[in-house]
C-alpha cells in the first residue's frame, strides 16, 4: 500500500529499518517513551538502569532519618548500587562525617546494607587507602572500595587526605557528594558554596550578596591535576550518566573520583519535590558541568538539551532570592551567568549531539 | 653472652636469626622488632626524631627483609593514623610511628582508633611540644595525649623498647585496643648501644596470627562507626574504662609470659630498685631510670636509704601497684620529664592520687624539658635534700633563676595599655 | 564477629524506622484523562491502545480501538484527528501521527483477516436501524456485541453513507469501506439494501423490533438563488460526488468547472474534478483562514492545481463564465460586499454549501420534532419524541464528521442497551485531564512526527489512487513510541528509581492483578507506595514524565 | 668506664665517628654506648658525639661532661667552645690537623696533660688521599686506637666492615691503619709533621 514516490523525512524510517523490527525479536534500538526514565519496559533489563532492578542492592535503605526529598540519600544510593552492580555485590564504603553519616547510622538502627565504616570527618580518603592496602595485603583484591563524604569532608576538611590518595593512586574511588555546604550542622558555607548563595555563615545583608565570589575551588579539575586515571562530575539529575560513569570508574584501578550533585532541599532552600528539577536546571544552565577525564584529560562531557538562564536555576531557591527581592541584582545575576558561560564554553555544551534523539539511537 | 667477632657485616634476615645481641641505633632495633610482628600495614610521615624508625622499616620492606607488608608514605600523621585505622578495619596489622606535633596533629585519629577498639601499634618517640618548637626529648607529646584511651608503655632502654613492642602487638590484638610504646626521642631512638632481638620463629609463636575481634567484610557486612546518643554513649564509655582495668590485669601476665618466653623480664606494669629498706623512692618513666639507678647506687654507698620506682605502664595508671611499691617509703619522688603549666607534673598528681590513702608525701620534679640534660649530679643533690627533708613540694631541675627572673620582671613591667 | 556495644552495628536496621510518620501529603497513582481520548468523538481510548503498539501488540491495539470504533483503516484515513489536534506531543515537537498508527492497525487487520467476537448471551430483542451510514453501522455493530439482534435498512444500493458518497475514493480507497463493513456484517448484522423506509413505526409493528435507531444523514443540498438566463450548467457537490460513487460513466460537467464553498466537501469535489482532466476554481466568500475545510486539505488541493478565489461571491452566472463581487471581511469577521464585481471564465458551477436532512420520512411520527432545516431533536441518550425510536448522525445537532457520527452510533447503542433493558445507562464519570503541565517531559527524547509517503502530483491529477500511503511497521512502531502516554503510568520506573527511601513497590508484573493504592483508588500502574517510608517529598509526582501520581493531602 | 667526647661539623662524620668506636668496643667484648648531640641534621653546623666504653652495663645516657677522651675532627671548633671542659687529668685529646698542638694556640692543654696525650694528625689529608674525599672521622679513629689503646686496629677494622660496604670499607681501614701508623712513628719521636708531609705526597 506504500506509494511508489516517498517524501523526505521517510529516509530516516527506511534505515529506521534495518535495525528494528519487534516481531524478529531483534533488539529495540531506540525507543521514545522515557528515554531518559529510571527503566523503561519495552527495554531490555540489562540496558536498563540499576535503579529500575528490584535486585538493585539498595546499599542504604529505608528508615534513614535524611530531610524530604533529599538529594545525598539520593545520590548515595545511585552511586552505590551502581558500584556494587560492578562489583558483583563487593564493595568496602568508608564514609567521612557529615548528614550522609549523621541520618544512616544513628544507634541503633544503620541503613547501610554493605560493610561500612565511619571514622572522622577529614580522613575518609586515607582510612579508604588503608582498607584497600589491607585488602590488596590479604589478597582480597576483588572487593573494591569507595569513599565518599559531603562537599566539607572533601573539598575542605579532606581536601589534604583526597590529594594524599590521588598522588599515591590508591586503589579507591571516592565519591564526593557535593550539597554545596555544611548542611549538617545548620548549613554554613563551605568551599563549595556558589558565589551569592545565603547560608548561615555568608548572610545576605544590604547589598551584600550573600557567599563572595572567590576563585572557586574547582575540585574535579584538581583532582585531575593528579593525573589520576578517572575523574568525572555527575547529577542525581541524570541516572543513566551517572551510573554509567560510576562503571567506567569500577572499570579501572587507581585513584578515582566522581564529583556528584545532590541538592538539599533544606539548604538550598527548594521544595522537597525540586531536588531533581534544581540539580537538572544546574546543569542545562551550565553551573553544574557533566564531563569525564582520564588521566588529567577531559575526554567527554554531556552536552545540555534544553538550555535555560542561569536565572531559571536561580530562581526556585530561596538561598538566592535576595538577587530577586526587593531588587533584581543584574549585576550579580550577570556574574552569575558569566560563569556558567565561561562553562558552556569550555566543555563546548552547547554542541548538539546528545545521545537523547532518537533519531541518533536509530541509527 | 657476647657475640663472637663476625668477619662479615651482617646482613638482612640472615641476622635476624641471629638470637644474639648487637651494637646497633635503638631506631634500627625498634624497627627489627616491629617487622619481627609481621605487621601488614605500615604508614609512615616523617618527624624527628622518630623518622629514622620508618625509615629502617622502609628499607627491611625494600630489600624483603621483611614481607607481605604494604609501607605507605602518607601526607601527614593525621592520614597516618588514619590509614592504619582503615587498614586494621579491613583485618590488618597496622603499624605506625610518631612524634610530638605529630601526635597532636593526628590526635583525633587518636581518639576516634581507641573508640573503634582498633588494635594499632603506634611507637611514640617522645620529644617536646612547642611552641617554642623543640625537636629534643621530653613527655610533653604522651602526656597530652595520656587519656586518649590507648594503652601508654614507657620504655628504660632500647631493649626494653624491642620487648614492649612484641608484648603491645599481643596486648593490642587481645584485647582489640590500640597500645602506643613510648621511647625517648634521641636518648633511646639515636643511641648505638647493644640490643638482642628474638628469632622469628620465636616472635611467630608469641605472636599469632592477626585475627581481629570485627572486621569490613561483604560476606557479613557491618556498620563500624555508628553515631552513639546519650542513651548509650555513658555505657560506650564505661565499657572502653572496663577495657583498660582488663589491660591492667593482662600486662603483667603477658610480662612474665614474655620472661618465660624469651629469658627477659621487660614490661609490666612497674619494676623496683632497690626499694627494699628505702626511705624514699623515687618514680619516673623511660630512660632517665638508667641515670637514676646511678645515682640510687651512688647515694646508697653513702648510706643513703633510697630505692627507684621504674613505671612502664602509664595509662591505665596502676593506682593499686604503684601504692603497693611505694607503701613503704616515708617519702616518694617523681621525677617526670613534663609540666603542666598551672598544675604541675602530672605522673606526680597521678603518683599522689595513688597514694590518697597514705600519709607519705609525694615531691615532684620537673627534669629534662625539652632535651635539658639530667646530670646524675643534680639528681643526687635533689635526693640528698630530699633526704634532709628541704625539698620543697615541687622542684624545676636545673632551672636558669636569672633568666627566669628577668623575664618575670619585665613581665610585670609591661601592661597591654602602655 | 565480636561487635562492640553500639558503635557497630548489624545492617539494614533501620527498617524497624517507620518514617512513613513524618508525610504530610501522599503520593498517590492516578489514571488521567489523556487529551486524546477526550477530544476522540467516537470515544476511542488511544492512549490505551498506542500502548499496545508501542510493545508491538498490534492485535491488543487494534482490539482495544474497535471496542469503540469499528472502523479503524476508515478513521485512519477520514477522520479529521482531533485527536492529533489536542495532542500534547504537539507542545513539545509534533503531535503524535495518531491517525497513521491507527490506519497500519487497521490496515493489518484486514491483512490477516482479524474479527471481532460478539458476547454469546443474546438479550432477544430485535433493533431496527435506519441508515447504513456510519452512524447506523455503528449503532449496529455496538448493539450486537451488546447482545441485540439488528437489522440495518438503506434505501441506496450499497452500506457506508457518507464514507462511500462523501468521501473520494482517493482519500479513502473503497476496498477498505467494503473490507470494515463486511466485518461488522460478519457479526452478525443484517443489511438490508435498497430500501427507502417511509414508515417506520409500521415496520417496526410488522416485523417486531424493540426499537429504532435513525441515522438517515443530511443529503439535500442547500441551494442559494444564482441567476443564470443562459441556463448555466449549475450542480450541487453532494449529487457530484455521488454521481462520481455510482455512475459507470461519468458525464463531463465542464472545461472550467467552478465549486462555490469553503467546506471539506467543497474541496473534495474540487479535487475530484481536477482527477477528471478538468480546471476546478474554488470560489469562497471569505478568506483562505477562514474556511471551514481542513488546511491539509486546501495545501494539497493546491498541489493538485486547484485554483482559488478567496473574498468572492457568486452573483450571476453565464455558460462561460460567472460574476463575482469582490468582498471585504468586517470587524465581526463577516463578510462584507465592496460594489466591484469581476468576472470568471467557467463553464459549470457547483454549489457546495452544505446539507440539509431529508425529513419527510419523520414527520409522520408522532412526537418527533425538528427544526426548520430538519434537524431533529433528541434527548441526552438520543431518544427522540417518540418513546423507543433514537436518531444521530448528521441528522441530529453537532458537528457533522464522521467520527461524530460514529460516536453517535456508539452512545445511542449504550442507551438503546439501557432501554430496552428498562435501566438507565450511566456514562462512567471522566478523570480530570492530563494537560500538559502536568507531564515532566524532559524524560521524553526528541523524535520528530514520521512523515507519510505522498502519491506524486502528476498522479493525483489523472487518478482516484490513494493520496497518502500508509507507514510500514518500524514507522508505525516508532510513531506509536512517540506517544507521552499522558496522564497513564508507562512503567518508566522513574518513581521506583526517584525515591530517597526506597519507598516505591513493584507490583507483580500481572494485568490480571487489581492495582490500587492503600486508599483503595484504583490505577493501572503496576506500583504501589509504601507508606511506611515514604516521606511524602513528592519527588515521585514530581519526576513521574506522564503525571500518574498526585500528592494528596494527609488528614492529620 | 671510659668516655669519648668527639667534636666536628655536620658532615664529617662525628656520629658515625662515635656509632663505630662504640662497635669497636663491643666486637671487643665490651659494653658501648653511643649517642650523638641531638639536633637538625645540617651541613657545616658544629656537632658533638658521645661515646661511652664499660666493662659494666651502661645506664646513664646523659651527654658526657667529664669526658676521658676528646677527638676534635675540626680544628677551627676550638676558640669558639670549650671542647675540653670536664677533661679528666688523664684525659686524650686528638685533633685533626696537619699542623702541630703549639701551633694551634693549644699551649694551655698539653700542660694539664701527661706528655703524648694531646696529638694532631692530618686526618683530612690522609682520608683525601686514602678515601678520596675529606672525611676525617676514621682517620681519627685510627689514631685514637694508636693514641690511647683503649681499642684494637683489628677490632675498628671490623666495625668498619660491618658498618660499610666492602669496596669503601677497606678504603676506610687503609685511612684508619694510615693514621694508626702515623702516631705510631709520633710516639716512636718522629716529627709528626715531617709524617703528615710524606703522608701528603
Amino acid at each position: 500500500m506504500d506509494a511508489p514516490h516517498i517524501k523526505a523525512g521517510q529516509t530516516m524510517n527506511v534505515e529506521a529499518k534495518e535495525t528494528m523490527n519487534v516481531e524478529a525479536g531483534q533488539k529495540i534500538k531506540f525507543y521514545q517513551t522515557g528515554t531518559l526514565t529510571v527503566g523503561n519496559r519495552l527495554l531490555d533489563e540489562d540496558l536498563r538502569t540499576v535503579q529500575a532492578s528490584e535486585e538493585r542492592s539498595n546499599a542504604i535503605t529505608s528508615g534513614h532519618r535524611a530531610c524530604q526529598g533529599c538529594g545525598e540519600a539520593l545520590g548515595a544510593r545511585y552511586a552505590l548500587d551502581a558500584a556494587m552492580r560492578a562489583a558483583n555485590g563487593k564493595i568496602i564504603a568508608v564514609n567521612a562525617t557529615g548528614c550522609l553519616e549523621v541520618f544512616s547510622t544513628p544507634y541503633p538502627e544503620t541503613s547501610w546494607t554493605l560493610p561500612w565504616l565511619h571514622s572522622l570527618f577529614g580522613n575518609a580518603a586515607s582510612v579508604a587507602s588503608g582498607v584497600a592496602a589491607a585488602l590488596r595485603r590479604l589478597g582480597k583484591a576483588d572487593i573494591r572500595v569507595v569513599a565518599q563524604g559531603g562537599d566539607g569532608g572533601t573539598t575542605d576538611i579532606g581536601f589534604a587526605c583526597l590529594s594524599g590518595m590521588f598522588e599515591r593512586n590508591d586503589d579507591v574511588l571516592y565519591l564526593c557528594y557535593d550539597n554545596q555546604g555544611y548542611m549538617n550542622t545548620g548549613v554554613q558555607r563551605s568551599s563549595a558554596t556558589p558565589p551569592t548563595a545565603r547560608t548561615a555563615t555568608t548572610p545576605a545583608v544590604g547589598t551584600a550578596p550573600g557567599n563572595i565570589f572567590g576563585t572557586g575551588k574547582d575540585v574535579p579539575r584538581i583532582a585531575m591535576a593528579h593525573g589520576i586515571p578517572y575523574v568525572a562530575t555527575a547529577s542525581v539529575a541524570d541516572l543513566h550518566d551517572l551510573e554509567r560513569k560510576v562503571t567506567n570508574a569500577m572499570q579501572v584501578r587507581g585513584a578515582r573520583y566522581i564529583h556528584i550533585l545532590v541538592p538539599c532541599p533544606l539548604g538550598w532552600g527548594t521544595v522537597t519535590n525540586a531536588t531533581i528539577r534544581v540539580a537538572r536546571l544546574a546543569t542545562e544552565s551550565g553551573l553544574f558541568p557533566l564531563f569525564e577525564a582520564e588521566h588529567g584529560e577531559i575526554v567527554a562531557s554531556s552536552p545540555i538539551r534544553r538550555a535555560v538562564p542561569v536565572e531559571d536555576y536561580l530562581k526556585i531557591q530561596s538561598r538566592f532570592a535576595h538577587l530577586f527581592r526587593p531588587t533584581r541584582d543584574d549585576a550579580h545575576l550577570a556574574a552569575l551567568q558569566a560563569i556558567a558561560d565561561k562553562n558552556i564554553q569550555r566543555y563546548n555544551l552547547l554542541r548538539n549531539d546528545h545521545g537523547n534523539d532518537a533519531r541518533k539511537e536509530a541509527a | 653472652m657476647k657475640t663472637p667477632i663476625q668477619l662479615t657485616p651482617p646482613k638482612g634476615p640472615v641476622e635476624l636469626t641471629l638470637p644474639k645481641a648487637r651494637q646497633i641505633e635503638g631506631s634500627r632495633a625498634i624497627a627489627e622488632a616491629v617487622g619481627l610482628c609481621r605487621p601488614q600495614v605500615i604508614c609512615a610521615y616523617p618527624i624527628t626524631p622518630q623518622t629514622h624508625i620508618v625509615e629502617e622499616l622502609s628499607a627491611m620492606v625494600k630489600t624483603g627483609e621483611l614481607m607481605d607488608c604494604e609501607f605507605i608514605n602518607v601526607e601527614s600523621e593525621f592520614a597516618a593514623l588514619s590509614v592504619a585505622i582503615g587498614a586494621s578495619a579491613a583485618g590488618a596489622r597496622a603499624y605506625t610511628a610518631t612524634s610530638s606535633q605529630g601526635l597532636l596533629y593526628m590526635a583525633e585519629a587518636v581518639y576516634n582508633a581507641s573508640g573503634m577498639q582498633l588494635p594499632i601499634v603506634m611507637t611514640l618517640g617522645n620529644r617536646a611540644i612547642g611552641a617554642p618548637i623543640n625537636i629534643w626529648n621530653d613527655h610533653s607529646d604522651a602526656m597530652a595525649l595520656r587519656d586518649a584511651g590507648w594503652v601508654l608503655l614507657f620504655a628504660e632502654t632500647n631493649q626494653e623498647a624491642i620487648d614492649l613492642h612484641l608484648q603491645a602487638f599481643r596486648l593490642a590484638e587481645e584485647l582489640s585496643t590500640p597500645v602506643m610504646v613510648c621511647v625517648d626521642g634521641f636518648i633511646l631512638t639515636h643511641a648505638y648501644e647493644e640490643v638482642e632481638l628474638p628469632t622469628p620463629e620465636a616472635v611467630d609463636r608469641w605472636l599469632p596470627k592477626f585475627q581481629p575481634r570485627q572486621v569490613l567484610d561483604p560476606a557479613e557486612p557491618i556498620t563500624m562507626g555508628a553515631l552513639v546518643g546519650p542513651e548509650s554513649f555513658s555505657e560506650v564509655r564505661y565499657l572502653a574504662h572496663r577495657k583498660q582495668l582488663r589491660a591492667l590485669e593482662r600486662i603483667p601476665e603477658l610480662s612474665a609470659e614474655f620472661n618465660a618466653t624469651f629469658g627477659r623480664n621487660s614490661g609490666g606494669i612497674l619494676r623496683t630498685y632497690k626499694t627494699e629498706g628505702a626511705e624514699t623512692i623515687v618514680l619516673a618513666m623511660g630512660s632517665i631510670n638508667g641515670t637514676i639507678e646511678d645515682a640510687i647506687d651512688e647515694l646508697r654507698r653513702n648510706g643513703h636509704a633510697i630505692g627507684a620506682v621504674i613505671l612502664t605502664t602509664f595509662r591505665p595508671f596502676p593506682y593499686a601497684s604503684v601504692a603497693a611499691a611505694l607503701k613503704n617509703a616515708s617519702q616518694a619522688i617523681v621525677v617526670e620529664k613534663s609540666l603542666t603549666a598551672g598544675m604541675g607534673g602530672p605522673l606526680a598528681a597521678d603518683v599522689t592520687l595513688a597514694l590518697a590513702n597514705t600519709s607519705t608525701p609525694v615531691y615532684s620534679v620537673i627534669a629534662g624539658l625539652g632535651g635539658r640534660p639530667i646530670p646524675q649530679a643534680s639528681l643526687e643533690s635533689i635526693f640528698e635534700r630530699a633526704r634532709d627533708r628541704e625539698l620543697p613540694e615541687t622542684t624545676f631541675l636545673d632551672l636558669h633563676w636569672d633568666a627566669v627572673n628577668q623575664a618575670i620582671t619585665k613581665e610585670l613591667s609591661w601592661t597591654p595599655h602602655t | 564477629m565480636n561487635k562492640p556495644f553500639a558503635t557497630t552495628l548489624d545492617v539494614g536496621s533501620s527498617l524497624a524506622n517507620h518514617t512513613g510518620s513524618w508525610r504530610t501529603e501522599r503520593p498517590v497513582y492516578v489514571d488521567r484523562m489523556p487529551p486524546c481520548n477526550q477530544a476522540c468523538p467516537a470515544g476511542e481510548n488511544t492512549q490505551d491502545w498506542l500502548y499496545h503498539a508501542e510493545e508491538g501488540n498490534y492485535r491488543t491495539a487494534w482490539e482495544s480501538i474497535v471496542r469503540d470504533n469499528p472502523f479503524p483503516a476508515i478513521m485512519g484515513r477520514a477522520c479529521y484527528h482531533p485527536c492529533e489536534t489536542s495532542c500534547n506531543r504537539g507542545s513539545l515537537d509534533a503531535a503524535v501521527n495518531i491517525h497513521a498508527v491507527e490506519r497500519f492497525l487497521g490496515d493489518r487487520a484486514i491483512a490477516l483477516g482479524w474479527n471481532i467476537a460478539s458476547s454469546e448471551e443474546r438479550s432477544g430483542k430485535k433493533v431496527l436501524v435506519v441508515g447504513a451510514g456510519p452512524s447506523g453501522l455503528s449503532a449496529a455493530y455496538h448493539l450486537t456485541l451488546l447482545g441485540h439482534e439488528v437489522t440495518v435498512v438503506e434505501a441506496g444500493a450499497a452500506p457506508g453513507g457518507m464514507m462511500r458518497f462523501g468521501i473520494p475514493a482517493y482519500r479513502l480507497p473503497r476496498t477498505i469501506i467494503d473490507a470494515e463493513i463486511a466485518r461488522i456484517v460478519a457479526l452478525g448484522v443484517t443489511i438490508r439494501l435498497n430500501e427507502p423506509v417511509e414508515d417506520i413505526p409500521a415496520l417496526l409493528e410488522r416485523e417486531g423490533f424493540d426499537a429504532a435507531f435513525v441515522a438517515i444523514g443530511a443529503h439535500l443540498a442547500k441551494r442559494v438563488d444564482i441567476p443564470a438566463p443562459d441556463a448555466g450548467k449549475i450542480l450541487d457537490a453532494i449529487g457530484v460526488l455521488r454521481e462520481l460513487e455510482t455512475g459507470e460513466s461519468m458525464p463531463r460537467i465542464g472545461r472550467r468547472v467552478i465549486v462555490y464553498g469553503g467546506g471539506n466537501t467543497a474541496l473534495d469535489v474540487a479535487r475530484s474534478v481536477r482527477r477528471l482532466g478538468e480546471e476546478a476554481i474554488v470560489v469562497y466568500r471569505r478568506t483562505r483562514d477562514k474556511m471551514p475545510a481542513h488546511e491539509f486539505e486546501v495545501s494539497e488541493a493546491l498541489e493538485e492545481g486547484v485554483q482559488f478565489h478567496w473574498l468572492r461571491t457568486v452573483t450571476h452566472m453565464t455558460g462561460e463564465s460567472i460574476t463575482v463581487e469582490k468582498m471585504t471581511l468586517g470587524p465581526d469577521g463577516f463578510p462584507r460586499g465592496t460594489g466591484e464585481y469581476e468576472t470568471i471564465e467557467g463553464d459549470a458551477l457547483i454549489l457546495a454549501l452544505g446539507q440539509n436532512v431529508d425529513t419527510h420520512v419523520l414527520d409522520s411520527i408522532p412526537g418527533v420534532e425538528h427544526s426548520a432545516d430538519g434537524v431533529v431533536k433528541v434527548g441526552p441518550n438520543m431518544m427522540t419524541g417518540h418513546k423507543g425510536i433514537f436518531a444521530g448522525g448528521d441528522m441530529v445537532p453537532s458537528e457533522r464528521t464522521l467520527t461524530v457520527a460514529i460516536g453517535h452510533g456508539k452512545k445511542a447503542a449504550r442507551n438503546i442497551d439501557a432501554y430496552l433493558r428498562g435501566i438507565p445507562y450511566v456514562p462512567k464519570v471522566k478523570p480530570a485531564l492530563a494537560s500538559f503541565e502536568r507531564l515532566n517531559t524532559w524524560y521524553y527524547s526528541d523524535a520528530g512526527k514520521t512523515v507519510q509517503p505522498v502519491l506524486e502530483d502528476v498522479r493525483r491529477r489523472s487518478t482516484f489512487e490513494e493520496v497518502v500511503g500508509g507507514l510500514d511497521e518500524t514507522n508505525a512502531l516508532f510513531e506509536a513510541r512517540r506517544c507521552l502516554s499522558c496522564g497513564n503510568c508507562f512503567e518508566c520506573d522513574n518513581c521506583f528509581g526517584v525515591c530517597p527511601d526506597n519507598a516505591v513497590i513493584k507490583l507483580p508484573d500481572s494485568a490480571a492483578i487489581e492495582r490500587s493504592d492503600s486508599a483503595g483508588s484504583p490505577h493501572s500502574a503496576p506500583f504501589a507506595i509504601d507508606y511506611d517510608y515514604c516521606k511524602g517529598c513528592g519527588v515521585c509526582a514530581a519526576e513521574c514524565p506522564c503525571g500518574a501520581i498526585e500528592m494528596v493531602p494527609e488528614e492529620i | 668506664m671510659f668516655q669519648v667526647r668527639i667534636h666536628g661539623r655536620g658532615g664529617q662524620g662525628v656520629v658515625t665517628a662515635a656509632e663505630l668506636l662504640s662497635m669497636t668496643a663491643f666486637t671487643e667484648g665490651l659494653h658501648a654506648q653511643a649517642f650523638p648531640s641531638f639536633g637538625s641534621e645540617r651541613m657545616g653546623a658544629p656537632v658533638a658525639a658521645f661515646c661511652r666504653i664499660s666493662n659494666t652495663p651502661i645506664r646513664t645516657r646523659e651527654p658526657i661532661a667529664d669526658p676521658d677522651g676528646v677527638i676534635v675532627q675540626d680544628p677551627t671548633l676550638i676558640h669558639l667552645f670549650d671542647l675540653f671542659g670536664g677533661l679528666s687529668k688523664e684525659g686524650f685529646v686528638l685533633v685533626n690537623s696537619s699542623r702541630t698542638p703549639e701551633s694551634l694556640g693549644l699551649s694551655a692543654i698539653l700542660e694539664k696533660l701527661p706528655t703524648g696525650h694531646v696529638r694532631t694528625i692530618p686526618a683530612t689529608e690522609i682520608a683525601r688521599e686514602k678515601i678520596g674525599r675529606p672525611i676525617p672521622n676514621i682517620a681519627m679513629l685510627g689514631g685514637f686506637a694508636a693514641m690511647t689503646g683503649i681499642i684494637t686496629l683489628k677490632a675498628l677494622a671490623w666495625a668498619i666492615h660491618t658498618k660499610f660496604p666492602k669496596a669503601l670499607a677497606e678504603k676506610n681501614i687503609e685511612a684508619a691503619q694510615a693514621a694508626f701508623a702515623a702516631v705510631q712513628h709520633a710516639i716512636a719521636g718522629e716529627p709528626i709533621a715531617a709524617r703528615g708531609e710524606e703522608l701528603m705526597v
